[in-house]
């Protein structure tokens, strides 16, 4: 599953940079340069879903809008379908839109509140010409069949809307246009346990259904194992590691993806115990240290780590990381996964699962 | 402690305008003569005058012994530095005033002659008021506003602005035993009833012009006394004769629309009930008390049919027109009794209420049909007529013009004989009377409170405060 | 900080200049001529017209606004066309006064308002909150004059407690000062009560309803240590900035109230000046008024930075 | 005083029977909620959000505001005295003493405008008689407990110079310094990152055995609650639906509830296919049904189920209760599924 | 725009539509004090519109043997300085001060939002300018504004209408320009860009909606300062001319006869608070309607 066959490139990122602030500012004098994204390079293939993951504030919203080109990169390009996206104009731009979509974090405040969920999901199909009367009316009936809402839902407004039924809306807005790219920020983190589920499942289906390519932000390491081909960790900015998704579960290779596979609260009471935890918070993108950016907090740094900043490098094939010492550190202690169920347990969960299908509306 | 009514203006008698102004310099200056309360020439700085050559010569006879506030001896130079000062300052407003003047003569030191271009009869009014007030010559290289230096009975002390005017007693002033007062204030408290409650809460001892609105209460009021005269001022319509477009109206053009106009106006009950009957109807501009004040012509009694007739004589039975009002409350219900009286005769009257500086601006520019208008009255009549309705007049926004009246009111200009002048003034009477370009209305009073206490105040037609005399008990 | 308000200050120039430029259009669209509003009843066209080239009126208004430019910029505010006096004199005269009533209101207005504020707000939907909001909505919507005239028939006239009107300087008599101030003041501070009791209200509203409300009760501290310690700490950050802002529009908003009480004030001057077109006053004086509400503003700004710890370090 | 506790071996807290409403719902948002901790004990709350976690932990700290919250019903015995009925005096006097609480949201349940220092230091002044400066040192003692780097410096610090982490830290400092017999974390580690969440759960279990402490723990984290708890209640729209010893909840799921809430976790092993899901999402209050409030998603529930309330029975396991008249699962549906 | 839904069900969606579009409703009519105020504000409305029915006397018809006399049972609220019936005068005179209070508000909202729309939305030098342009107005003292806009358009209600809804237009400006500041970080209006919605659909259709309810709290307000606002320019022949009653210009003649004829004073100083109290009322009510925090 991890390099799917005719390997072809949809999206590519070529050593992008974002820093925020800087410039003078009216009101508060010179504010400090964030260095959000910091040089961030990698390939996204055509059908797969990459996962970007890492602890807040290092920069992978950034990185999501930058793709997007909702904000301009201070330096680097993005290359879609080969055409660079960071060169064209506005109109061309705005035009292009119809192809790469995204689907916001939160669900509550990225649907206009004032506009009925109709409305929102035809905007799309209008402004790009893409269907008008009677047409685009079924067509937006169709999107929301598709995502799992009735129909007669077209009527109502956000707030009347449920979390997770919501979260249906927003994929279903960034869907009516038939992109080929979906890119989701967090797009179950707002949600609770029980409708996350069904939110992944859908994206799941929807993907092999309409063949989209997905990249998937998030800090959830549970649900990105779940989802995702390949993987990206950030940190402060940087990618530390890249690699196809069993390999970095199983063999992760950079100290900080080590704490990140750590740090996961296991749900199985009998697993609880000794385990690396990392120490301090990350620093802040307004001042990274200098040399390796996690060294400040990595539990075997050494001199040379301070002062010269790793560069990602191949280990494995389809396998980069960023660290000086990734071939001498010791292998991750091997992750609790299950524990063996009663089988009466195990029943239970089968019928549970059999018993109804995936549900089609929410309220009863 | 004396409310005025608004703020006095520069305190510089050869720039001021005011009439709050004047009510303060008549603490503070002397003037070369003056005028008592049946409005004769009385002396003051002057102790005698003669007209000689014709009316073309003026001679005063000074008084001796009279010093400036600065210790400057008062004397004909000074006069006549005072008088060139009025004339040439450039920013000077009593050049209209003595524009008759040609030149000064110090004959002997308490002698000064005034050369005239032509007779002047109301020349000596003038004197009587600020363009015959004495600055001491030795103040004139410093701006006098700030700090003016006379020789009237008080001394200036400080001015704030909007606030008050603090003077005290000249020591050294020829009549200082006739002075009762070390100090006195003069405060700017421009509403009315806050003016009345400052004198009843005794914050006050005297106020000028109550409200007549006011009157009843005060003169319940056991701890204070009311004084009223009427004044020199008369308050009518004028109307838009011949000053641009907006003459062009049935008004402007046909005098017996005007005459309809005055006829339907009940100028008694106009004044019973804005004024409390304090102010007097009337249908000339010369207050009764003046000599010049033409008996055989009583204030006009309303007639309604009479009006409608000439209406319909002039073929305009039904009409409206606009008259421009001032804003302040009186002056609105004012206009509104006009406005319900001249309904009855069928003229409908649309007001326009604009503030003092736009309505003057309207005014000279033309741009009125009428406006209510009003005059605070000179002593000498020539000032309440002249430049109103001879053509090409100063203050002719009427755009009036009738050789007529011309001739009868410049003759009465040359003599000086009070029978003479009335002749020529009841003449041109006359005519105005027919024409109306101004539609007189009421005369109206001063009125003064003052503490119960206060003792010696005599009212002056000029409105004037003179505190000779006066004293608290 | 200092940046801060010097960046404050160059923002404020352009501002200024717009201000300087407004004014004049502005008065020079009124109808009316200074002029004629002076000469009263004694206009000759004369005199009028060398009075006139005497004072640059007949030159075009550009001209004469670049005249004025230069003027101020070399700092002369000129002086007013009906009295004479220098405008920064009037200003000296005018300012000290309006400053001391607005002073005066804004503690009665703050002495007032605060407390009522609090306590509806902590007993929101209560009869009290009700009432509190009653009175204060007619404390904002009684006009001044009509308040103040009340005032001064029941308490100077009727009463004889206090002075009707005029205006002691509280350096010069600090009894006298309070006696004559008081009323105007409370006239005045009577709707800045009403405003800053609604704001208190809802800032108190919005941060009782905060978390770390709810921590300060978790610790066991008493209700009153809860609203008056940990909420209305918070609650004035916005309320002290809205009132450098109140302070600003006093200045030039207690017109009406220094007519009633006939306080020889700044709004007294300005509307003087108006009215009587006196050109040169009005420019001054707005342009001293502008100058205090970019100054107020900017106290606003700074005042907001030290009393929130949030902003300081930034 | 300090050395405080109960001298019996009897419960920390006894809550039975606690109802809640609010003015303007007609449902009582927590409905006859029981449980019981003893010393050292954890339990853990978890359930959907909107379930009426925060306001049962809420009701127990008296910090409903009332209005619009009303208990109905219920008692909350702590150490023996009932919470819910004594004075207002009395329960503030026990608050943020014996009793304390750690919220959810680190970034705002500090006051901004205070130093850290001073609004721990106040919590002591508050409950005990001594000077400032003791206060302050207690306030340093018991920061550097929190592992806050650094601490004499932070004291003087002001909340928005701190991270979310140091924030929660700081909470967790001000809740046990005056060294309480019953803690209560509501969420205290959801707004946080995972590595942060995990320093800061360890830390709580850390002191939490030096103290022995009794805390019951909100979350809706099922690693959470493994990780942490040693029993476990789980809430659905405001009943309990199943309760007991951590391990019987996570090896023998009886109510349908939990079972979804385990099925649908995602497993951090083999990609097992598509995830179990439960249909649907918690009704608002308004329309929860009359029977059980499960019964609108339970893929098993009947006509009975719609209509009668299911009352909490225990199963084999001692202690080990359940709320559903089809438990065992495999007992009264089996046959039919299979 | 909307999309049509399949008939079988669109009654229920219509349904669902009403009953959402009632809740704000609903929100409001169970707030007693709002209530309070639309009640206030609608009887003053009625009273004005149905004046000429209602109003006992011709509120310009002077009657000089009733002149400022107290009220009776043939003058409830007794008569003016020059005899008019002051409870007619009242009741006409609403219509001038209504009138000046809503039409300037609107003005001052429909100049003052789209400039401040333009400032929010492009920022940069256009919003630079302008709100130093705002700054400077607002720094120019209220009342030679509306002085020199009245007088420069010529004294009439219209025209002081028109003065004071310009001089209130900087604030709304300032809102505006605020409000979309702070709604233009809003997910939702990145949201509509990724989408691909062109600046001025988003502008008319994101960030309008969700502005305008702050917008008409404001103007609920305003309503309340240009009412008294009116009055000051009534005083200062600006507004209203006479006979024709307000307000405002009934209250400042009274105010010379607050001694002898207080009762002149007392109803329209009465009107003008109930109405402002009417309408801040209303507004609070409003804001807290329409605030979906409180739903
Ligand atoms: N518009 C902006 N202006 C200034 N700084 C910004 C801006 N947007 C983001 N940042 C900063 O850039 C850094 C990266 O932010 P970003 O939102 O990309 O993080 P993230 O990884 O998505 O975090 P989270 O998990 O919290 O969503 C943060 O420090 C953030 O404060
Ligand atoms: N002040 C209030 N007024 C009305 N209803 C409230 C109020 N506070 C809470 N509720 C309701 O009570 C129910 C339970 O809320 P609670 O905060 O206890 O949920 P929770 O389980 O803590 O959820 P979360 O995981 O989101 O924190 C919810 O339906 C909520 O809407
Ligand atoms: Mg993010
Ligand atoms: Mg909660």
């Amino acid at each position: 599953m991890s390099t799917p066959a005719g390997s072809d490139v949809i999206l590519s990122a070529q050593a992008l940079v974002k820093h925020f602030g800087g410039g003078r500012q009216l009101l508060s004098g010179r504010a400090p340069l964030i260095r959000a994204v910091d040089g961030v390079s990698f390939d996204v293939r055509r059908g797969e879903t990459f996962a970007i993951v890492g602890e807040s504030g290092c920069g992978k919203s950034t990185l999501a809008r930058l793709i997007l080109r909702l904000i301009e990169p201070t330096a680097g390009k993005v290359e879609f379908d080969g055409a660079d996206i960071t060169a064209i104009g506005e109109e061309d731009m705005r035009r292009l839109r119809r192809e790469m979509q995204m689907i916001f974090q939160d669900p509550f405040s990225s649907l206009n509140p004032r506009m009925t969920v109709g409305a929102l999901i035809a905007e799309p199909l209008a402004v790009h010409g893409l269907a008008s009367g009677r047409e685009r009316a079924e067509r937006v009936a169709d999107i929301l069949r598709k995502v799992g809402l009735p129909p007669e839902h077209a009527e109502r407004y956000p707030h009347e809307f449920s979390g997770g039924q919501r979260q249906r809306i927003g994929i279903a807005r960034a869907l009516a246009t038939g992109p080929r790219l979906v890119i989701g920020d967090e797009p179950v983190s707002a949600l609770d346990v029980s409708i996350r589920a069904q939110v992944i499942n859908l994206l799941e289906d929807l993907k092999a259904e309409l063949g989209l390519t997905l990249i998937l932000v998030a800090h959830d390491l549970a649900v990105i194992r779940h989802t995702s081909d390949r993987i990206a960790v950030m940190y402060l900015g940087e990618i530390v590691e890249l690699a196809d998704r069993d390999a970095l579960f199983e063999a992760p290779l950079h100290p900080y993806t080590h704490s990140l596979i750590a740090a996961i609260p296991v749900p199985v009471p009998g697993a609880r115990g000794a385990r690396q935890l990392l120490e301090g918070d990350p620093p802040s993108p307004a001042a990274p240290p200098p040399g390796c950016r996690f060294h400040t907090r990595c539990p075997h740094a050494e001199a040379i780590c301070k002062n010269e900043r790793p560069a990602l490098r191949a280990l494995a094939p389809g396998h980069t990381v960023a660290c000086h010492l990734a071939e001498r550190l010791p292998p991750a202690p091997p992750a609790v996964t299950t524990v063996s169920a009663s089988t009466a347990k195990r029943r239970r969960l089968e019928l549970f699962a059999g018993a109804r299908p995936e549900p089609v509306s929410a309220t009863s | 402690r004396i409310g005025l009514q608004e703020d006095p203006d520069i305190l510089d008698p050869h720039e001021a305008r005011t009439f709050v102004g004047r009510i303060v310099f008549n603490a503070l200056c002397d003037k070369l003569i003056d005028t008592n309360e049946k409005l004769e020439f009385v002396p003051r700085l002057a102790t005698s005058w003669t007209v000689s050559d014709e009316g073309k010569t003026l001679t005063f006879k000074l008084r001796a012994g009279v010093k400036f506030h600065d210790g400057t001896p008062f004397d004909a130079a000074a006069v006549k530095a005072n008088m060139e000062r009025a004339k040439d300052l450039k920013t000077s407003r009593r050049k209209s005033e003595i524009a008759s003047i040609t030149s000064v003569e110090v004959v002997d030191p308490l002698t000064v002659a005034f050369k005239l271009s032509k007779p002047d009869a109301p020349l000596l009014a003038q004197l009587s008021d600020r363009a015959g007030m004495m600055l001491s010559p030795a103040s004139f290289d410093k701006p006098v506003g700030p700090k003016p230096i006379c020789s009237g009975p008080y001394t200036f002390v400080e001015r704030v602005q909007n606030d008050r005017i603090v003077l005290e007693r000249f020591a050294d002033h020829w009549e200082k035993d006739k002075y009762h007062f070390d100090k006195v204030t003069f405060r700017t408290i421009p509403d009315s009833t806050v003016r009345l409650a400052n004198l009843r809460s005794g914050q006050l001892d005297m106020l000028e012009r109550l409200a007549a609105s006011d009157v009843k209460s005060a003169k319940g009021d056991k701890s204070l006394k009311v004084d009223s005269v009427v004044g020199l001022g008369y308050q009518g319509i004028s109307v838009n004769i011949n000053n641009g477009a907006r003459a062009d109206t049935p008004l402007g053009k046909d005098k017996r629309v005007r005459q309809a106009l005055s006829l339907s106006i009940d100028r008694e009950a106009l004044t019973q009930v804005v004024f409390e009957g304090l102010f007097e109807p009337t249908g000339q501009p010369f207050p009764s008390t003046s000599p010049y004040y033409d008996k055989s012509f009583p204030p006009p009694k309303r007639d309604v049919a009479k009006a409608k007739a000439l209406l319909k004589e002039a073929g305009v039975e039904k009409f409206s027109f606009e008259m421009q009002v001032a804003n302040s409350p009186v002056d609105q219900q004012v206009a509104q009794v006009i406005q319900a009286m001249a309904s009855e005769a069928g003229i409908d009257i649309k007001l326009r209420s604009s503030e003092f500086a736009t309505m003057l601006k309207s005014q000279t520019a033309g741009d009125f049909q009428a406006t209510r208008v009003g005059w605070s009255g000179r002593v000498d009549p020539d000032g309440n007529l002249h430049q109103f309705v001879t053509t090409g007049g100063g203050i002719n926004d009427t755009k009036y013009s009738n050789p007529a009246v011309d001739k009868e009111l410049n003759a009465s200009r040359v003599v000086y004989e009070t029978a003479a002048r009335k002749a020529h003034f009841d003449a041109a009477g006359k005519i105005l009377r027919e024409d109306l370009p101004i539609i007189y209305l009421y005369l109206p009073a001063w009125i003064w409170a003052s503490s119960a206490k206060l003792d010696g105040f005599v009212p002056n037609p000029d409105g004037m405060i003179r505190l000779a005399n006066v004293k608290l008990k | 900080m200092w940046s801060l308000i010097l960046r404050r200050l160059l923002v404020a120039i352009p501002t200024i200049f717009l201000v300087m430029v407004f004014v004049f259009i502005l008065q020079r669209m009124l109808p009316g001529d200074p002029l004629l509003v002076m000469a009263g009843e004694e206009r000759d066209p004369a005199v009028l017209e060398e009075l006139r080239k005497l004072y640059g009126f007949d030159r075009s208004v550009p001209v004469q606004f670049l005249y004025w430019l230069r003027e101020i910029a070399s700092g002369n505010f000129g002086s007013s066309l009906r009295t004479g006096a220098p405008v920064t004199e009037l200003i000296g005269q005018t300012l000290p006064v309006t400053i001391q009533l607005a002073v005066a209101s804004l503690i009665i207005a703050l002495l007032i308002g605060i407390p009522t504020g609090v306590l509806a707000a902590v007993k929101k939907g209560t009869w009290l909150d009700y009432v509190a909001n009653a009175i204060s909505l007619s404390g904002l919507s009684i006009p001044n004059f009509w308040l103040g005239i009340i005032l001064i028939l029941f308490v100077s006239v009727n009463l004889r407690w206090l002075p009707a009107s005029g205006f002691v300087s509280i350096f010069e008599n600090p009894v006298e000062a309070f006696r004559t101030t008081i009323m105007p003041a409370f006239v005045l501070g009577s709707g800045l009560a009403a405003t800053l009791m609604r704001h208190t209200r809802s800032a108190m509203l919005e941060v009782l309803r905060l978390d770390y409300v709810r921590t300060a009760r978790a610790k066991g501290l008493l209700e009153p240590a809860v609203v008056l310690k940990h909420a209305l700490r918070n609650a004035l950050v916005p309320i002290v900035t809205l009132s450098t802002l109140l302070f600003g529009q006093l200045l030039a908003g207690a017109v009406l109230t220094e007519q009633v009480f006939t306080i020889p004030g700044f709004g007294k001057l300005i509307v003087d000046a108006v009215f009587n077109r006196d050109y040169g006053v009005v420019q001054g004086v707005v342009l001293c008024t502008a100058i205090a509400f970019i100054l107020m503003n900017l106290i606003a700004d700074v005042l907001y930075i030290v009393i929130n710890p949030r902003l300081r370090t930034a | 005083m300090a050395a405080g506790g109960p001298v019996s071996t009897g419960d920390v807290l006894a809550v039975d029977d606690l109802t809640i409403r609010f003015d303007g719902h007609g449902v009582d948002l927590v409905d006859g909620a029981s449980f019981r901790l003893g010393r050292g004990e954890t339990l853990c709350l978890v359930g959907e959000s909107g379930c009426g976690k925060s306001i049962t932990a809420l009701a127990v700290m008296g910090l409903l505001a009332s209005p619009p919250a009303r208990i109905t019903r219920g008692r909350a015995l702590f150490q023996g005295q009932d919470l819910l009925s004594m004075p207002r005096k009395q329960l503030a006097d026990l608050r943020g003493n014996r009793l304390a609480m750690i919220f959810q949201e680190p970034m705002t349940s500090l006051n901004p405008a205070f130093r850290i220092g001073d609004q721990i230091a106040e919590a002591v002044v508050r409950h005990h008689s001594g000077s400032q400066q003791a206060a302050r040192e207690r306030a340093l003692d018991v920061l550097r407990r929190v592992r806050i780097p650094a601490a004499e410096k932070r004291l003087d610090a002001y909340p928005h110079q701190l991270s979310g982490g140091m924030r929660q830290r700081v909470m967790i400092a001000m809740a046990l310094v005056n060294r309480p017999d019953l803690l209560i974390a509501d969420e205290p580690t959801t707004a946080l990152d995972v590595t942060i969440q995990a320093q800061i759960l360890a830390l709580i279990a850390e002191l939490q055995r030096e103290a022995g402490m009794a805390m019951i723990l909100v979350t809706h984290d099922l690693g959470v609650v493994a990780e942490v708890a040693d029993r476990v209640a789980v809430m659905y729209a405001g009943r309990f639906v199943e309760t007991g010893p951590v391990d019987a909840i996570f090896s023998d799921p009886q109510h349908p509830y939990t079972l979804g809430l385990i099925g649908s976790l995602p497993s951090l092993g083999k990609r097992e296919g598509r995830l179990a899901t439960i249909a649907g999402s918690v009704p608002p209050p308004q329309r929860f049904p009359a029977g059980c409030r499960f019964a609108t998603r339970c893929p098993f529930a009947d006509a009975r189920c719609a209509s009668e309330v299911p009352p909490l029975v225990e199963t084999g396991t001692p202690g080990h209760q359940v709320a559903c008249f089809k438990a065992p699962l495999e007992v009264h549906v089996g046959g039919l599924a299979a | 725009m909307t999309a049509a839904s399949p008939a079988g069900v669109s009654t229920a969606g219509a349904e669902a539509l009403a009953q959402r579009r009632n809740r704000a409703l609903a929100k409001f009519m169970s707030n007693p004090t709002a209530l309070f105020g639309a009640v206030l504000v609608l009887t003053f409305v009625v009273l004005a519109v149905f004046a000429h029915w209602v109003a006992p006397y011709d509120p310009n018809k002077t009657n000089f043997l009733m002149l400022r006399k107290a009220p009776s049972a043939m003058h409830w609220l007794g008569t003016d300085e020059i005899g008019r019936d002051i409870l007619s005068r009242l009741i006409h005179g609403g219509i001038a001060s209504l009138y000046a209070g809503v039409v300037s508000v609107f003005i001052a909202l429909f100049v003052g939002m789209p400039i401040g729309l333009v400032a929010g939305w492009f920022g940069g030098w256009l919003d630079a300018l302008i709100s130093r342009a705002t700054d400077a107005l607002l720094a120019v003292p209220f009342l030679i504004l509306a002085i020199a806009f009245a007088a420069a358009l010529g004294p009439s209600l219209t025209n002081a209408m028109i003065a004071i809804g310009l001089s209130q237009v900087p604030i709304f400006v300032r809102l505006t320009r605020g409000q979309v500041l702070a709604v233009k970080t809003e997910d939702f209006v990145e949201g509509a860009r990724a989408v691909g919605v062109p600046n001025r659909l988003i502008l008319l259709r994101h960030i309008t909606p969700n502005i305008f309810a702050p917008l008409v709290v404001q103007a609920t307000l305003t309503v309340a300062t240009a009412i008294i606002a009116e009055a000051s320019l009534s005083f200062l022949g600006l507004g209203q001319q006479p006979p024709a009653p307000s307000w405002g210009s009934m209250l400042n003649t009274a105010k010379n006869y607050m001694d002898s004829a207080p009762w002149m004073s007392i109803s329209p100083g009465i009107a003008i608070v109930l109405v402002v109290l009417g309408f801040n009322l209303l507004g609070d009510g409003l804001r807290d309607a329409l605030d979906p925090r409180e739903q």
